[in-house]
């Protein structure tokens, strides 16, 4: 065995098992970290596929922000996830048996399915490869983000805009169009306000890097919109900004910007033959133009959709 | 072999993911199992699209992936609200008819 | 005239970091005016041009004891850590600080929360909270001495009498 | 080579301080002494590992880059670990328990 294999073997045991432990803690914090862990392990694994852009998705988006929304909804639903004093009866234990034996004949007949494909699948890499010249940037992942599939993309970004849309409409009647999220009580001197006041301009540059660096190198507008949907919530969270009404039309022209600079290029290219089509020559400059305003757009979908329904007058 | 080996991990999480969503009833905890069935399946989809000659993983399933973890958080973002809503309007964190006492693990 | 002095040093520092995050590569300097122009301003709003300037050469100077700090600081946990009967006598003792309110007091909560035997746990008035590892240390001696050094480092007299 | 070596060590002795911290988060006694061993010996241990990277540096600008890198870490870390030991604070003060110090 060489030690690239014993360091794979050992993270993805450590991934199972920390997923695992996610799953069975007794208490609803432990698991949530835990499950944070378990995000974090798994940029890690996308590390060791080499695919960096996934990894930087999956640290800032499947173990922060989601981490950051499970977090803040223990923290609402109060102690209701401490675990009840009675013991495990017999009975209740063969209630859990069935699943559980069940779940682990599944895995097992999945894992069989995994290692039975055959080793030799060249898949899509070489065709990207032939044609990615003609894309307009260098990064694979990006060319086939906001070029070769960039209908994937424009339907994922109206996808989160409507879902930001699912969770305002459980606003109650009253609350409607005011401000999300709860009422910041940090000290306008304090560790955190500070923090907030020091770090925009910095995570503004490393948004900026990532976008920039997206076209040629790992990055791109979800990994630069998550940092910046990271920076403004830690500013609302020390309260030195306060969260927008969500009635506030500036507000929902941002979010609504980067699918409508995604439609509009779309349609010229659909003008000249092809929908999406970027027009030869100008596609790093269409790709640049359309990340731009995706970042911006993502960023505030991201911090909307964490900081949840408007429950607080303006 | 490394990739099949990342791939036979996701399917994995997705029994582990599977098992937590029916044996727990805490929403918040159905929350969470669905979300590690979610990245397992983007592990085994990373793992087998990392397979054949050359390194690294083919470019199109990584898009997709980047996709699918932006679209997870959107879900998530949603079903969590759904569910302190639900604890908001009735004081409840577990389906109707199903009862949040049912053992040490069922918390 | 202060705002706009601010603002460009502040553009020059972020224009800095730019350089650093971009490996100094030319085809950037175009996205790295525009994002250090954007970050400079956003700083300018939410932290806006202090009365007391500081004096970067000054903070820089603080380096290497903050280096050496954290260094001892690491040293000392680990000591401890991997000692069988680990070593500790835990309290808390509560600083008045004389620093001004706000980012020095800050600055003097992370460095001495890096150094060894010491954690920042929140100010109440100008009461700033320690916890100490290791209540054996000369802990009080050893924050006045931060934070006297900080003072000097924003252009603030250092008091002799504190404690 | 040198630098291989220097490396290595620094690497070496960056991991020897991670692992501290993890064992100071297992053994000591409350949040508060764990947050000490976090802070403190995983900012080392990074620190280390940081500059036998920065021995590997092509040029100046990466070196400074992992540079930045350590320098944000620590600025975070500081900061995280005063907002949680205020925040345990807070629970505790607020909690029936009383204090106990």
């Amino acid at each position: 065995m060489t030690a690239a294999l014993v360091f794979d073997l050992s993270l993805c045991l450590l991934i199972a098992a920390v997923a695992l432990a996610a799953v069975l803690a007794d208490d609803l914090f432990t698991a949530i970290v835990l499950f944070i862990v378990y995000g974090l392990l798994a940029a890690i694994a996308w590390v060791r596929l080499d695919a960096i852009d996934v990894a930087l998705a999956e640290a800032a988006i499947g173990a922060g922000l989601t981490g950051l929304l499970l977090v803040g909804a223990a923290a609402r639903l109060g102690g209701r996830g401490a675990p009840p004093a009675a013991g495990r009866t017999p009975w209740r234990l063969l209630g859990k048996a069935a699943p559980a034996a069940l779940c682990v004949a599944a895995a097992a007949a999945l894992v069989v399915l995994v290692l039975a494909l055959p080793d030799d699948a060249p898949g899509l890499r070489p065709l990207v490869a032939e044609t990615i010249a003609a894309s307009g940037v260098t990064n694979p992942v990006t060319a086939v983000l906001l070029n070769f599939r960039g209908y994937d993309t424009l339907l994922e970004t109206i996808v989160l805009a409507v879902a930001l849309v699912g969770v305002w409409s459980l606003t109650p009647d009253r609350d409607w169009g005011s401000v999300p999220g709860a009422r910041q009580h940090a000290r306008p001197d304090g560790v955190l306000a500070t923090f907030g006041r020091l770090l925009p301009a910095l995570g503004l540059l490393v948004a900026a890097h990532l976008l920039w660096a997206g076209a040629d190198a790992p990055g791109g507008a979800f990994q630069a919109g998550t940092v910046l949907a990271a920076v403004w919530l830690v500013v609302v969270m020390a309260g030195v900004l306060p969260a927008p009404a969500t009635a506030d039309t500036r507000v929902r022209l941002l979010l609504v910007a980067g699918p409508a600079a995604f439609l509009g290029f779309g349609a010229v290219g659909a003008a000249g033959g092809v929908f999406l089509g970027h027009p030869a020559g100008a596609a790093k400059a269409t790709i640049l133009a359309i990340e731009t305003a995706l970042t911006l757009s993502i960023a505030a979908t991201l911090g909307l959709l964490v900081l949840g329904v408007p429950r607080r007058p303006a | 072999m490394s990739p099949i080996l990342y791939a036979a991990t996701g399917a994995v999480l997705v029994g582990i993911g599977v098992f937590g969503l029916l044996a727990r009833t805490h929403l918040l905890r159905r929350i969470l199992a669905f979300n590690v069935i979610g990245s397992g399946i983007f592990l085994a989809f990373g793992g087998l699209g990392s397979r054949g000659p050359g390194s690294g993983v083919d470019p199109v399933p990584q898009a997709i992936v980047i996709t699918g973890i932006v679209v997870a958080l959107a879900a998530t973002a949603l079903a969590v609200t759904l569910v302190t809503r639900l604890f908001e309007e009735t004081g409840a964190v577990t389906l109707p008819g199903e009862h949040p006492a049912e053992g040490p693990d069922a918390s | 005239m202060a705002a706009a002095s601010t603002f460009l040093r502040r553009l020059a520092l972020l224009a800095g970091v730019w350089l650093v995050l971009t490996e100094n590569q030319p085809s950037a300097w175009l996205v790295g005016a525009l994002a250090a122009g954007a970050g400079a301003a956003i700083s300018l709003r939410l932290l806006p041009p202090q009365q007391r300037r500081v004096r970067l050469a000054r903070v820089l100077r603080l380096a290497p004891g903050f280096v050496g700090g954290s260094l001892l600081g690491g040293i000392d946990v680990a000591r401890r850590v991997f000692q069988p009967r680990m070593p500790l006598d835990p309290g808390w003792l509560s600083y008045r600080t004389r620093l001004p309110a706000g980012a020095p007091r800050v600055a003097l909560g992370a460095e001495i929360s890096l150094m060894p035997g010491t954690l920042a746990a929140g100010m109440h008035g100008d009461l700033l909270h320690v916890h100490c590892l290791d209540r054996r240390l000369p802990v009080a001696a050893f924050i006045a001495h931060e934070e006297a050094r900080i003072a000097r480092s924003i252009g603030v007299a250092p008091d002799p009498t504190d404690g | 080579m040198i630098l291989d070596i220097a490396t290595l060590v620094l690497a070496s002795a960056g991991v020897v301080f991670f692992i501290a911290g993890t064992l100071g988060l297992l053994r000591f006694p409350d949040v508060y002494a764990r947050l000490h061993a976090l802070t403190k010996a995983d900012n080392l241990g990074l620190g280390l590992i940081a500059l036998g990277l920065v021995l590997q540096a092509g040029n100046v600008w990466q070196a400074l880059k992992i540079v930045l890198v350590w320098l944000l870490a620590i600025f975070a870390a500081a900061t995280v670990s005063q907002l949680i030991a205020r925040s345990a604070l807070v629970q505790r003060s607020s909690s029936p328990a009383a204090r106990d110090s």
